[in-house]
Formats: structure tokens, C-alpha cells, sequence
């Protein structure tokens, strides 16, 4: 589903957020990455997401090169992955429920289904009875759960997620990991990245270890 | 079929939405809508003062009739015979004889020396005949010079000097109208760019998430290009309400130099196909306008 | 001291990051400025044409100067006492014969009928007197009732209707440029206003922080109006410009008007004085804008 | 330094998010608050910042009730807290040196102190050599520490932070939080909501514990 072959990012300010990077994630499997900060777990993920473009190396996400895809298929590239954020990325001037349907809307699903998902999808992170506020009333782990239901409401084969339980206190970030987990079960793949070594020594994914852009361990499967 | 009916839906839905918008920040988008309306209104009413000061002008003297003066010694019956020679020709629509007792009547009320000449001691003018032209000026020339040729003829006068100045005076007044026309239309454009492009900034974060979820450059582009639209339209049903009332204002002082020529003139409004003018006018720029900021600011903003 | 050269410092580093912001976005402030300056073109401009009529129209006739015909029966000697009579007169500045054959060469000369006069078997004109009043309007009334009433006056006229027709096409002109100058001020509050408040819904989050930080709102406003002044002044400055081009444009047909009266006036532009005017209105505004909607929409933004 | 009577917060849209709340902060202490995601942390920070008013109840910050500090001596208030936020709050078109000197600019220090104090505190959360960066150019845990960096220099006797370390490897979190340590050593008063329970159970501070708007446990000590 994801593979990188010997990327390196070198952002403009003259920084090297990866250096090398190689490694490959199946269709269906889901993984974790880790790493101190800094280290460029946000950066693999931009490229991923076609947010940024790498400096040198090949991205393959869902069999197609990235950078063949120009700059007016992006949004359709985008759609198939679900993306979580480290700063959740809400809108303020629309409803819980109307953030979650955005990107339905986008793919101009039909009215009564799109109700219905994204229904589903608030439900599946605990706050269906705040469907009708404003982000802004919400606590941050509450706001962090609206962007996870967003990320999933759209069923994408992919889904990537920056520190997705950062907000979190420790008894709900394991009921959201074991949420993706139940995504991962029927079939989406899933990257995310996260600080929590005890949380996720607990749950037994595999593990991708970044360090200084590059990476180590075991976790470094050369594609 | 299915497909058509949901991209009309999502239009209508950005219409609705750039609708609420609008309404949504009533003193914001009413001020926007005002500046848009005045710059839209100036030109408009001074263009209707322009149109109608040459209306008025075309009430107060028929085309460019001349006369013919003949000398003393030409008697009735002659002076009768010529005028009927000369309206014979082609480049003549209509020549009338004025006879001397009808002349000196007829300065009197043109010369504004009317009463100075009841102090005369006879009547001093000689027949004449006025003459309408058919044909264009050059024409008019060649006309000219044959009846001055004339053994008969004493005399021809083309009295144009007043039109001529009138005509001076409105197409000065037309040159400004335009200058300002062109000013303001800019700036129309560039105040709906401007509103659009801070808009845009205002929504930067939001722009940034639909682009993070899927969102194609058309989806984000729609709500502005209403957005702009609506202004627009708005202006336009603002400025025709502006002209009303302005033309109002100087309808009293319009009124009086209506009464200085005796003329029963009255000002002309503003049409109901001037109105969808202007709509159309306000509508068309507020959507390029919108059109040219969302395309020079909409690439800017990238998702980082 | 140290507090004060503090405060100081304080004010040109916010009055430098204005214009820093300004040359920051070069096309966007320009935008901004060029709608103001356009707005206050426009007025200024078309007062200028006024004020230029205006001036043209006093270089057309004098004071309102009339003209007491005498009885033909009056011979020279008599006239001329007469003259010395009304000379005298409190309320009348000048009086000159004007001799029968003098005032025929003046006739032709002003009439527009000068040369259907060469027609006339004999001079038909009796002396007459130019009396140039000295006191009010209301005076004069009573100056031509005396003079009316004299034997040897045949008919008094006042020859104004000219210049009547003038001053109320003039009045009407002024009273259009009033109303765009109005609507126009408006547009410009409006448009900083506007500007500014957008401004401040762009910078919504810097405001946000800087009042979670601890800044005053003196603190957050004065960028602000900074940056007011700075649209206000700049386009203060482009629309001298635009006045200057816009003179230049319509100069043309304006000379041609001029050689119809045969005048040799000379188009005034804009004085020194004028644009001085333009940029402390302009600054005035764009302060008094962005204080308006700085006022409005400060309190608005709080952190949350 | 920080005194809650019986306070409430009940915000507009009608959710309870304190339900009488008593506890006190003496001069100098150090705390950590913690408790589930919507428990009411960030609105108890909220309340001592004076981001919002209780609905019922005092807040007394520094020996001053807040309900008697009227709108336009919000700022000068405001100047003697230092607050970390848990999305980071900085200016983006601003460099990190200038976000740091914000507070300091706005307190009209003079330049050169200002520069010594903003150097020292870029230092301390190991930021220097990013001084003339953008905020965007950092990774989400540098930028977490540039707002630390900010709340400290201008050295208020108060400082509270919440969540400061939601986006940090466990690593730097435990350094941050020695530093938060290092502040309160030199008498500085410190409030920090955090959900990082491991971490603070290894370093025995105070805990105040917030559940459903409640406090609750040993924490809670009744004005
Ligand atoms: N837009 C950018 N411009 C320049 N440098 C950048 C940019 N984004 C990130 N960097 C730098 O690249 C490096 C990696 O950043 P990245 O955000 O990928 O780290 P991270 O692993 O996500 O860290 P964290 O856990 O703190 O979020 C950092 O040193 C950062 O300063
Ligand atoms: N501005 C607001 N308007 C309405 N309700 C609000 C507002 N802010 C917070 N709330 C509600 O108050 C409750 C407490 O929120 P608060 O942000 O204090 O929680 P928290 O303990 O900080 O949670 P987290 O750990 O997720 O940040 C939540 O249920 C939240 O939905
Ligand atoms: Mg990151
Ligand atoms: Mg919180």
C-alpha cells in the first residue's frame, strides 16, 4: 500500500527531515511509527499524503507514484486516504456533524447515506450527542475524536494518523487505538504516528522507528 | 442523469450558501455592497444627466436650419419664386420664405434684443428664406455656396454657434462622464477582488482543510465566484436606488434652468432596462472580479 | 523621560510595521489604495472642471452690467449730460454713453447677428447708456425703476439671461458634484472601514494571542490605524495623480470649447494647495475608518 | 496564589463543564492536574487565566478576585501569568525569537534585556539555533516547546500550562517537566494539566484530580 524507496526531505529553510528512508507497508496491514521529536514521523506522513513532495526517492501509495500525479488529480488522490491531525484541522463555523460530512460531501455522496455514515462514524469515537456543536465547545480530546470519525467516515483504503491520542488521556487513547485496530480488522491499511511507547507495546503492531530522518531497527524493511 | 442532478444540487447549495454569507454578516456585506453600489451609481447618474442634457438640447433648436438673406430690392413675388426653386433641390428637406414683416417678429424673439428693437424706425430687414438641409455637412457646404452665388442673395448667415457651444459643452461633459466611468468600473473590480481576496484570507484555514480532505480547486473556487455575484447584484438593485434619490437632489435646480429656457423638458429617470443594466453590469463585474482574486489567490494557499 | 522615549519608540516601530505591512503585499495594499484614490479622484476632479466653468464663466461678461436706451430725439450734448447724471449715483459704479454709431459697431459685435446688421438701410440704434451697479441686487432694482422712469429714457435692459442660463447650468453641475462627493466620502470611509475590518478578521489569531499574552487594546489598535493613515495618505497621493491624468484626458475637448468663445483661458490643474487638501482628507479618512471599524470589531475577538 | 471557592462553569451551550470546584495553590507549589478527556481541566485553567468567568463561585489568582478585575484590566492581569497552550497559540509570520519577545515587547522592556531574557529561554527548552525559524518550519514538539519558551520569559510568579507535553516523546516530556521543576525551585508557582499519568507518578508533585467537572481524591482540599 505504501512504499518508499530511499527518500530523503530537505525542506527549503536548508533542514533534512529524512535522509534515506526505505520501507514498505502492505495492503491491509497497520503499523506504528515512532520516534523522538523531531525525528520526521510528520514529514513521512506529508509525503504520503501528498502534502509535501520528497527531495529525492520514490513514494508509492495504493500503486501509484506520487510524483506522477499532478498538481489537479491531488484532490482526487487525497480522497482515498483518511488523514488524522496532529492540530485536528476542524472548521469552526460548522457543526460536529457537518465536519465529519465534509469530506462526503466533497465525493457528493447521496444525502440520506451520507447521514447515515457519518452518523456511524461519530458514534464509533463516543460523541454522537455532540453532532450538532461547534468544535470550539468542545474539549481537545473531544475535538481530536471529531477529526478521527472524519478521517474514517469516508471507508478509505488508507489511513494515516499524526499523534492522533496527544490529547487523550490513557484509558480513551487505548479505546482509539483499539478503534483503528477494528478498521484495520475489516481491512484498512494504517500508519500512525504516535509518541505512546507503553500504549503501543501493549497492542503488538509492528513498529517503524525513525530517528534523525532516518530509519532503524528492525522495522526497516528494505523495499 | 443522477450525476447532473448532484452537481446541481452542490450549485445550488454554494448559492444558498454564499446567500447566507451575505446575510449572515449583514454590516459587512452591506458596506461591501455600498461602496460597490456608489462606484456603480456615479457613472451611471451623471451618464443619465449627460443623455439627458442632450435630449434637452435637441428640443431646443431642429437641425442646423440657416437663413437667407436677400438684398432690399428683391420684392415679394421674386423672393417667392426663389424659396420655391430652392426647395426643389435634393439636398434641401425644406425652404420657407420668411417675409419681412414675419422676420423682424422673428428676430425679435430669438435676438434676446427683442425689445431694444421697437426703437427702430422702420423695419430694417430684408426678406428671407430659411433653409433646412437634407444632406450631411459636406453637403451642407457645396448648398451653401450655391445659394451665396445667387445674384439675389445678400446674405447667408448659419446661426450653429450657439449649438455648437451647447454641443462643445456636452461632449466635454461626455469626455468626463467617460473618464469617470472608466475609473470607477476599475474600481469596482478592484473592490470585489479585494473583499474576495481578504475573504479568501479570512477562510485560509478553511480553504486549507477542504484541500486536506479532497477538495478540488472548483469546489473551493464556486462559493467565492457566488460570493462575488451576489455582491454584485446587490450593488446593482443599490445603485439603481442611489440614482433615484440622487437624481432627486438636483432635480429642483434642473427644474429651474428648465424654466429659464421656458422649455416644459421634464428629467428622464432611470429605465427599467437601465435597472437590468446595471444588475447585469453589477452582476458581470462582481463575478470576474471574484473570477480574478479566487485565481491569483486560491494557488497560494497550499496545506503545509 | 525613559518612559516616554519608550512609548515613543514604540509608536514608530508600529508606524514602520504598518508600512512595512503595506509594501509587505505590494499588490494587494495597492489595490486598497487605488479604490481610495479613485474615490477621491472623482470629486476632486469634477470640481476642478467646475470650479474651472466657473472661473471661464467670469472671464465671459463682467458684473452684470445693463443698458438704459435712450428716446432717438436725444441729441449728443444731452445724452452725455445724462451720463454725467447717473454717474453720480451712489449705487452705480460706471456709466458710459454709448454713442449711436459706437453703438451699432457694439451690436454687431455681440449680437451674433453682426453681419444681417450691414443690411440695415440706416443706423435704426439711438444712444444708449452702460450703467455697471455698484450696490446689491436688491438695490439694483431700485436703480433700474429710477432710470426707467427718466423722459428721456426710452427702455432699460438687462441683458443677463446668458449668463443666467449659465450660472444655472453651473448650479445644477455643482449640485451633481455635491451628491457624488458625498456618496464618494462615504465610499472611501466605507472601503478602509472594510478593508480594515477584514484586515482584522485576517489577523484575528494574532489579535487572539497578543490579548492571551497581555496586550492592551491601545496595543492591538494602533497598527491599525496605522496602517489607515498609510491607505489613506498613499492614495491621497495616486489620486493627485489620477486627477492630473484625468485633466489631461479631457483637456482636449475643453481647448476646442475655449476657441468656440474665442477665450484664451487657460485649463486650471491642481494647485499645490488642492493636493495638500487631498492628502490630509485622505489621511483623515483612512484614520477615522480604521478607527470606526478597529472600534466595532476589536471587542469582537476574544480568546476562548 | 491560586484560591477556587465552590465554583461553577457552566457554559452557554448549556453543558456543566465544573460543578463546584474548591482547592488552593499556594505561593510557590508546584501541581499537576489530570483527569479524563472533558473533564474540565482546560476550563479550570481558563478560569485562573481569565479566558472566561465563572458562572459561580471565586477565583482568586494572586490574592485578587477575578470578578472584580473589570475588561480593561484584563491585559495588565494577564501580564503576570505565564500560560502554555495546549495547541501552541503562536504567530506564524512571526520568527520563534519574536514569539518569545512577544510578552517581553509588550511589556516594553528595553532591547537589550529582552534579548538576553528571550536567548536564555530559547536556550533552556534546547531551541536556540532555531531563533530566526518560522514556527511553521518546526515539528509540532518544537513548536510545543517555543510556547514553554514564551510563558517563561518574562518570569511571572505564576505560570500554568495545559497539556505541555501532548506532542512529546516520553523523553523530552520528562525534561520539560524537570524544567517546569527547575521554575518552581526558584519560587515560581506551577499549574500543569496533563494526562501524562506515568510520567507524573515518577515525580511526585501534588496531583489534583478532575472527574466530570468534580474534584475528587486526597487532591481536593477545601479552601
Ligand atoms: N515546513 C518545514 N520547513 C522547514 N523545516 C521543517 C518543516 N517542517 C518540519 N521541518 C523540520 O524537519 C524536521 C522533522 O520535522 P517533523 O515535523 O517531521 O518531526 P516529527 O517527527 O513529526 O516531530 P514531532 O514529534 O515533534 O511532531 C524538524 O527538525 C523540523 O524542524
Ligand atoms: N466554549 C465551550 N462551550 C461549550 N462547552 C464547552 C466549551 N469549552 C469546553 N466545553 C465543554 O466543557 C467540558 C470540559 O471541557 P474542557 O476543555 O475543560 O475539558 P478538558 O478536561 O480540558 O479535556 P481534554 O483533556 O480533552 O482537553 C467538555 O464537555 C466540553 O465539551
Ligand atoms: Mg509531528
Ligand atoms: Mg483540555
Amino acid at each position: 500500500m505504501i512504499r518508499f524507496e530511499n527518500v530523503r526531505k530537505r525542506y527549503p529553510a536548508g533542514r533534512e527531515a529524512l535522509r534515506g528512508v526505505s520501507f514498505r507497508l502492505e495492503r491491509g496491514e497497520m503499523a506504528f511509527l515512532t520516534g523522538p521529536s523531531g525525528a520526521g514521523k510528520s514529514t513521512l506522513l506529508k509525503l504520503v499524503a501528498l502534502i509535501e513532495r520528497p527531495t529525492r526517492g520514490t513514494v508509492l501509495v495504493a500503486s501509484q507514484n506520487t510524483a506522477r500525479v499532478p498538481r489537479r488529480r491531488i484532490p482526487q488522490f487525497r480522497r482515498q486516504i483518511g488523514i488524522v491531525f496532529q492540530d485536528h484541522k476542524l472548521l469552526h463555523d460548522r457543526t460536529v456533524f457537518d465536519n465529519v460530512a465534509l469530506p462526503l460531501m466533497i465525493s457528493s455522496l447521496r444525502r440520506r447515506e451520507l447521514r447515515g455514515r457519518v452518523r456511524a462514524a461519530l458514534d464509533q469515537v463516543g460523541l454522537l450527542r455532540y453532532e450538532n456543536q461547534f468544535p470550539l465547545s468542545l474539549s481537545s480530546g473531544e475535538q481530536q475524536r471529531v477529526g478521527i470519525a472524519r478521517a474514517v467516515a469516508s471507508r478509505p483504503q488508507l489511513v494515516i494518523a499524526d499523534e492522533p491520542t496527544g490529547n487523550l488521556d490513557p484509558g480513551l487513547s487505548l479505546e482509539i487505538m483499539r478503534l483503528f485496530g477494528r478498521f484495520n480488522d475489516v481491512g484498512t491499511t494504517v500508519l500512525i504516528a504516535t509518541h505512546d511507547l507503553e500504549l503501543i507495546s501493549r497492542m503488538g503492531y509492528r513498529r517503524l522507528y525513525l530517528e534523525a530522518g532516518s530509519m532503524a531497527g528492525p522495522a526497516a524493511v528494505p523495499g | 442523469m443522477d450525476t447532473i442532478a448532484r452537481y446541481l444540487s452542490l450549485h445550488v447549495e454554494n448559492m444558498t450558501g454564499a446567500v447566507v454569507r451575505v446575510a449572515d454578516r449583514p454590516l459587512g456585506s452591506l458596506m461591501t455592497i455600498l461602496v460597490i453600489a456608489i462606484a456603480l451609481a456615479v457613472p451611471a447618474g451623471l451618464r443619465v444627466m449627460v443623455d439627458n442634457a442632450r435630449a434637452l438640447s435637441g428640443t431646443w433648436q431642429g437641425a442646423a436650419d440657416f437663413t437667407v438673406y436677400l438684398e432690399m430690392a428683391v420684392d415679394d413675388p421674386a423672393a417667392e419664386d426663389l424659396a420655391l426653386q430652392i426647395r426643389q433641390r435634393n439636398d434641401v428637406e425644406r425652404a420657407e420664405l420668411l417675409d419681412r414683416s414675419d422676420a423682424l417678429v422673428e428676430f425679435r424673439a430669438y435676438s434676446g434684443f427683442g425689445e431694444a428693437l421697437d426703437l427702430l424706425a422702420e423695419n430694417p430687414l430684408p426678406h428671407a428664406i430659411i433653409v433646412r438641409p437634407a444632406g450631411t455637412s459636406a453637403d451642407l457646404d457645396q448648398l451653401v455656396e450655391d445659394l451665396d452665388a445667387l445674384e439675389e442673395t445678400a446674405l447667408v448667415q448659419l446661426d450653429t454657434e450657439w449649438l455648437e457651444r451647447l454641443r462643445a459643452i456636452l461632449e466635454l461633459a461626455r469626455r468626463v462622464v467617460d473618464v469617470t466611468t472608466v475609473l470607477l468600473g476599475l474600481a469596482v473590480i478592484v473592490v470585489i477582488g479585494n473583499t474576495i481576496r481578504l475573504e479568501i484570507g479570512n477562510r485560509r484555514e478553511e480553504i486549507e482543510i477542504i484541500k486536506l480532505v479532497g477538495g478540488s480547486d472548483g469546489y473551493i473556487r464556486r462559493p467565492f465566484l457566488y460570493l462575488g455575484l451576489c455582491y454584485g447584484v446587490g450593488a446593482g438593485i443599490l445603485a439603481a436606488l442611489i440614482i433615484v434619490l440622487g437624481l432627486g437632489l438636483v432635480a429642483s435646480p434642473a427644474r429651474a434652468l428648465m424654466e429659464l429656457y421656458g422649455s416644459d423638458y421634464r428629467l428622464a429617470g432611470l429605465s427599467l432596462a437601465d435597472m437590468a443594466w446595471l444588475l447585469g453590469v453589477g452582476g458581470f463585474l462582481g463575478w470576474a472580479g471574484a473570477g480574478i482574486a479566487v485565481a491569483r489567490h486560491l494557488r497560494e494557499i497550499e496545506p503545509s
